[in-house]
């Protein structure tokens, strides 16, 4: 009977129709600003830097530039901090992240050998000020290792785990040598 | 007061615009335009001599306007489909060049 | 002198007293008029407001979205809001656009529809205007419609606008034929072409059905057609090829902007809610309650519960139906709703011819051989359509 | 309703005039369709409703529209004319119609047959329908038919050949 | 008022200006100029609502019909190849992302797999499931996506494709779950994926497989029995088996066209050979074959997905031997395919032993399959245009990349 596919079709969307007041399963659509979604612990946006303390002299970052070097979109932008004899510190002086250019790839967390740069779950970036407003300096970057637990507490908890690892083995190192060098973590820990 | 007249003289003016249009024009279309006016101003007359006619019970001018609506309707879809006609072989409407008897 | 030159009478039932009232205090037929004009206009356009909130909330329902819930409570605040934005919206006209045509085409759309609107009964007594053509005037004005879409297809200079024209009169010429044969069905076997009298002779029950010409056989199929036609002169889904904006954009409107957009989209609703009410007057029984218990509810209140039920059938198509091709419409105007709806005037032969059959069930044995003989053309014509085009459902096989 | 005489008259002249005088073939169709609007209107002051609205659906909604598709399909719509509005001849014809309106005229104001109306004849559609089936039957037939071999005309004449492939 | 393709200079080699000869197609009424007057040409696109993308088609019609046809790409080209030649390879592995941007799962694994095959990666077996897992989720959402457009073409006002929308959004949930991102996942690295499953998340999936019957069920009670979709589909757009065979069409299109070849099965890539799956064919190579075989091979995804949901393995999620920093593969060449929702998606590397690939090409499979937009179209009405580019299923992230 030509039509009967017309008028399955039409039953199909009465159901659905009516669904949509009682089967939530249906219903997908979120009330955006005033209902927000759970964002599983694996959600990404854009970078920030994990600081210990204080929020300058913490950061874990020494300036190596990988994640500058591997960044797809060149995003990243270092300069590290220098002594007064022009000798290179390990500390950045500028880190800038254009989050405009930025495509949240996460590449930069990957290469990090001192995990000190990680993935934020802040997506509500939007900003007046197009040119100026999604540069982001060291000091907006800056973000606490609490922050960090507190989005991502599975893996917050392995990276710190890791890193008290790599420093006891460090310190064995250093008591092992004997050798007045501080281990790289300490010096990190102190100041540039 | 409205008379007949003024509906007679109404139509006569509409009969000679129409037949301006259709000696007057080289568009094969603005001719048939001309004809339609023609044919309105007859049908107005038709109408206008039963409204006014002393005795307006038979409707012998209201069967005319409507049957010479009908044929109007009819003259209008053969005109144009042979204006088309002419136009896909002649490539124009303009009646000026189209009077050769050859194809 | 003629019932033209006193253009309206509105008489007041049960609802309308206050407007007989003012009949009595205004003699002036002219002040009458302007009442009634105003009234029309106003109750429509508020409706449209109304309508095009439900459709958006509709087809929401149906693609399990909430539809506009941001501008007041539940979003009812949301025809305003829309209403506001087309009224200060930049009003664009193409440079190289015949600029009075491109002016005159919403409103040569929107006039004409609003005088249809006037000549139907929306109650016992609460008709504007009642002709004796009322049908044929129906009709004569809507063709008014074609024109303008011409207007603004071809004033625009846009390739996709001459297009949407083009497609737009194709396709109202094409169905005004079922439509007006699926009318005139109702009209024979009424004996008249006013609209009053139709819905009057609608009123009488039979056998616990209302009498209304959709529980007769001829009637409902007629129904059913005059449904279709109507869909598709009115440009709705699916048979919105004119305006079909994924092949060409918005068709006749691509070149209209702000409130010039909103008054052919008027034009669009309006034309929507007279041809429905046409439908109402001539097949559902106008407004006659559908049992005689209910006559005490106002007729304008079935009048409009059976006009929204309508649009919502509409809209409820518009959410799940594609949208046909130029040429398969024409075919399925031409070669499936014509033969279909000449039929139907067999079939209302037939059963005028047997009227006088005495026997015991004499009039379901009417019914159901007439509305075999409708639905048997139906299934007919319907898979030799298809099966001329070689459409079908179709069996996969898969690689071994 | 000498008021809406004189302007409805004054309606279908301007149209009139503007369909054949007009250098743009759209808009001549539209002033055309205007001219036949003035026209159906004075059929409904002289109390012939259905003619009226016959008039409005076939010339407005048929004739009008035929016409302008065959400007479409002639390439007339998009291309306005640039050569001469007239023909070679021209003034030889406005000069006859101006004659033969100027004998109508005459003719009219002499014949003497301005007489006022009788009271409005009550004409409803039943009526034209009866007369239509009794005494006219032969003729509706006969133009059934030539509508129809008409329209198998226009139809035959308008189409084009088979494409060759 | 026609200008190109005028056949007086339509074929003169190195003439500026003159229009490119349009390949395989005969003009069909260029003897006949004296109908040119009824041609209407129109430009469909770039900003047009139903090319898809910044894509434009040069139409030539008469009537509705069209006669001439001409696709005009590159507004979207972002010169992807090149880029990727001066950064190292995992800094294009996120580019692959943007490529086709409903299936970055795919693109991720055609990429990995070509540079495991230049650098000799061995890839565990955990990683092969979820690359699986994930590459059907890939093709369920990005059919169910491909018949809601086209269904939007039709003009079926948004519903099948809000439809398909809830149903890819409870995929894209478990992407996100996975990976971090929706879209853009960048997950798979060479020799294995990122990072491994999260907890719960094989339930979660396993649930929506249950499930994704139901709505392909909806869908088909929607819209496969309509008698409006069939009329619209059917007949319109057929591609013979000797055209998509010569013109390198791969894909849905291709085996709607009847021909039995899915890398899936050829190449049996990944462990692909340890799962039971059959390979629908269409008969008549018309839109309703490619819109059916679509929502067939959906349903095979799931036969996939069942088993492999099951029987996945615990272990390491990547080769151990595998490096993210300083990534340097032997000198060599190497061309990973694999059966990405739209066709054969092939990456062809060449390493000169540095750190950047020397040479690198991707193998689009959207690309290849417009090339013969023009020969579906030709004779078809200007409605069909639509539906039939609808039906070719192309990202323009992909074709112009």
């Amino acid at each position: 009977m030509p039509g009967f596919g017309i008028i399955k079709g039409l039953k199909e969307t009465a159901r659905n129709f009516f669904g949509s007041y009682h089967d939530p399963g249906r219903f997908v659509t979120i009330q955006y600003p005033e209902e927000k979604r759970e964002h599983h612990e694996n959600y990404r946006s854009f970078p920030f830097l994990v600081y210990d303390g204080d929020p300058v002299k913490g950061l874990r970052c020494v300036s190596c530039k990988i994640c500058e070097k591997e960044c797809p979109p060149q995003c990243i932008y270092i300069v590290p901090e220098q002594d007064g004899s022009g000798k290179l510190l390990k500390f950045p002086r500028i880190f800038d992240i254009d989050v405009s250019v930025c495509m949240g790839c996460q590449i930069c967390v990957e290469v990090c050998p001192f995990d000190s740069i990680k993935m934020d779950q802040e997506f509500e970036v939007s900003t007046a000020d197009r040119f100026g407003g999604l540069i982001l300096n060291r000091s907006k970057l800056a973000k606490s290792n609490e922050y960090y637990h507190q989005i991502r507490p599975a893996e917050a908890t392995a990276v710190d785990a890791q890193l008290a690892a790599e420093r006891e083995r460090q310190q064995a190192k250093a008591a092992a040598a004997k050798s007045p060098a501080p281990a790289a973590a300490a010096t990190r820990e102190k100041k540039p | 007061m409205l008379t007949l007249n003024h509906f007679l003289l109404l139509s006569a003016a509409l009969f000679s615009v129409g037949l301006a249009g259709v000696l007057a024009r080289r568009n094969a279309i603005v001719v048939l335009v001309g004809i339609e006016l023609m044919l309105n101003a007859a049908n107005l007359n038709f109408l206008a001599f039963w409204r006014f006619s002393k005795n307006p019970e038979p409707l012998a001018g209201v069967m005319f306007a409507l049957f010479s609506i009908a044929v109007a309707a009819a003259e209008a879809a053969v005109g144009l489909a042979l204006v088309i006609a002419i136009y896909r072989h002649c490539r124009t409407t303009n009646l000026d060049q189209v009077d050769s008897l050859k194809g | 002198m003629t019932p033209w030159s006193t253009l309206l009478a509105l008489a007041g039932d049960a609802t309308g007293s206050w407007l007989a009232q003012l009949k009595n205090l205004a003699t002036h037929p002219w002040v009458v008029n302007l009442v009634a004009m105003a009234v029309i206009l106003g109750a429509n356009a508020a409706f449209f407001a109304v309508i095009t909130l439900l459709e958006r909330k509709g087809l929401g329902r149906i693609q399990n979205r909430p539809g506009p819930n941001r501008a007041g409570p539940f979003g009812i605040l949301q025809p305003a809001a829309d209403g506001i934005k087309m009224i200060t919206k930049e009003d664009i006209v193409p440079e190289r656009a015949d600029q009075l045509v491109h002016f005159l085409a919403p409103l040569v759309m929107l006039a004409p529809i609003t005088l249809a609107l006037a000549v139907l009964p929306y109650g016992p007594q609460l008709v504007a205007v009642n002709l004796d053509a009322g049908v044929l005037f129906f009709f004569a004005i809507g063709t008014a419609g074609e024109l303008a879409a011409f207007m603004a297809g071809w004033s625009s200079r846009n390739k996709y606008s001459l297009l949407g024209a083009m497609r737009a009169i194709a396709q109202m010429i094409s169905f005004e034929l079922p439509l007006v044969l699926s009318t005139l069905v109702v009209i024979m076997m009424t004996g008249s072409m006013s609209l009053v009298e139709i819905v009057a002779g609608q009123g009488s029950a039979a056998w616990g059905l209302p009498g209304w010409n959709i529980f007769t056989p001829w009637g409902l199929a007629g129904f059913l057609i005059f449904l279709t036609a109507a869909a598709a002169e009115s440009n709705r889904s699916p048979f919105d090829l004119p305006e079909g904006e994924s092949e060409i954009i918005g068709g006749f409107m691509t070149e209209y902007s702000g409130f010039k957009y909103a008054v052919f989209f008027m034009a669009e609703y309006f034309g929507m809610f007279a041809v429905s009410g046409l439908g109402i007057t001539l097949f559902l029984g106008g407004w006659h309650a559908p049992f005689p218990f209910l006559e005490w509810v106002p007729g304008i209140f079935w009048y409009v519960a059976k006009l929204v039920a309508l649009v919502f059938g509409f809209i409820w198509i518009r959410g799940t139906l594609p949208r046909l091709r130029a040429d398969q419409l024409m075919n399925f105007s031409w070669k499936f709703l014509m033969p279909l709806a000449l039929l139907n005037f067999a079939t209302a032969i037939l059963w005028h011819a047997t009227a006088g059959w005495q026997f015991p069930g004499a009039w379901l044995c009417r019914w159901l051989v007439c509305f075999g003989i409708v639905a048997g053309a139906f299934t007919g014509l319907g898979r030799a359509m298809l099966r001329r085009r070689q459409v079908g459902p179709r069996i996969y096989r898969y690689a071994s | 309703m000498q008021l809406a005489f004189t302007i409805i008259a004054l309606l279908i002249l301007a149209g009139a005039t503007a369909a054949v005088a007009l250098r743009n073939l759209v808009h001549c169709v539209l002033c055309l369709a205007v001219a036949f609007v003035g026209v159906a209107a004075l059929f409904l002051l002289l109390g012939a409703e259905f003619v009226g609205l016959a008039q409005i659906m076939v010339y407005v909604g048929a004739v009008a529209i035929l016409m302008v598709f065959a400007l479409l399909l002639t390439r007339n719509a998009d291309l306005p004319a640039t050569g001469p509005l007239v023909s070679k001849s021209w003034l030889t014809g406005v000069s006859i119609a101006a004659l033969v309106f100027g004998c109508l005229a005459i003719g009219i104001l002499a014949s003497g047959v301005g007489q006022a109306a009788p009271p409005s004849p009550q004409l409803s559609v039943r009526q034209i329908g009866e007369e239509l089936m009794r005494n006219y039957v032969l003729p509706l037939e006969v133009l059934g038919v030539l509508l129809t071999v008409s329209m198998i005309g226009a139809v035959v004449i308008a189409m084009t050949d088979p494409k060759p492939d | 008022m026609v200008d190109f393709a005028q056949p007086e200079n339509a074929f003169k080699p190195g003439l500026p200006g003159a229009a490119e000869p349009a390949c395989r197609v005969v003009p069909k009424y260029s003897d006949q100029g004296e109908r040119e007057g009824d041609w209407l040409e129109i430009s469909m696109g770039p900003q047009h609502p139903s090319t898809h993308g910044v894509f434009r088609m040069d139409l030539v019609l008469e009537g509705e019909t069209v006669i001439r046809l001409k696709p005009v790409f590159g507004y979207l080209h972002r010169n992807h190849e090149k880029i990727a030649e001066q950064t190292t390879y995992l800094s294009s592995m996120p580019y692959t992302d943007r490529l086709d941007y409903f299936c970055s799962m795919t693109n991720n694994w055609a990429y990995a797999l070509a540079v495991e095959k230049l650098a000799g990666l061995q890839v565990p077996e955990r990683a092969e499931y979820i690359r699986i897992i994930t590459a059907e989720l890939t093709r369920l959402q990005n059919h169910a996506c491909l018949m809601g457009f086209l269904m939007q073409d039709l003009g079926a006002m948004g519903t099948p494709l809000m439809y398909a929308f809830r149903e890819r959004e409870k995929i894209l949930d478990l992407f996100e779950a996975l990976s971090g991102a929706r879209m853009m996942c960048n997950y798979m690295r060479f020799g294995g994926c990122r990072i491994d499953l999260p907890p719960g998340w094989l339930e979660q999936t396993r649930r929506l497989v249950a499930d994704f019957p139901r709505f392909l069920d909806e869908f088909e009670a929607l819209l496969t029995g309509n008698e409006i979709v069939m009329a619209r589909l059917q007949g319109v757009g057929a591609l013979s088996r000797e055209l998509a065979i010569n013109a390198g069409i791969s894909g849905p299109m291709l085996r709607a066209s009847g021909v039995n070849y899915d890398i899936r099965k050829v190449d049996q890539y990944g462990i692909y050979n340890r799962f039971e799956f059959r390979v629908p064919l269409g008969a008549h190579g018309d839109c309703y074959d490619r819109f059916m075989l679509r929502l067939l091979e959906m349903r095979e995804s799931l036969r996939i997905l069942e088993p492999a949901l099951k029987d996945i393995p615990s272990g390491p999620i990547i080769d151990a031997r595998a490096k993210l920093r300083n990534f340097k593969p032997r000198p060599g060449e190497a061309y990973g395919r694999i059966e990405a929702p739209k066709g054969e998606l092939g990456f062809y590397l060449v390493s000169d032993g540095s750190a950047n690939p020397y040479r690198y090409r991707v193998r689009p499979p959207s690309l290849i399959n417009l090339t013969i937009l023009e020969d579906l179209c030709l004779g078809q009405k200007v409605a069909d245009v639509v539906i039939i580019l609808g039906s070719v299923d192309i990202v323009l992230g992909e074709v112009d990349r």
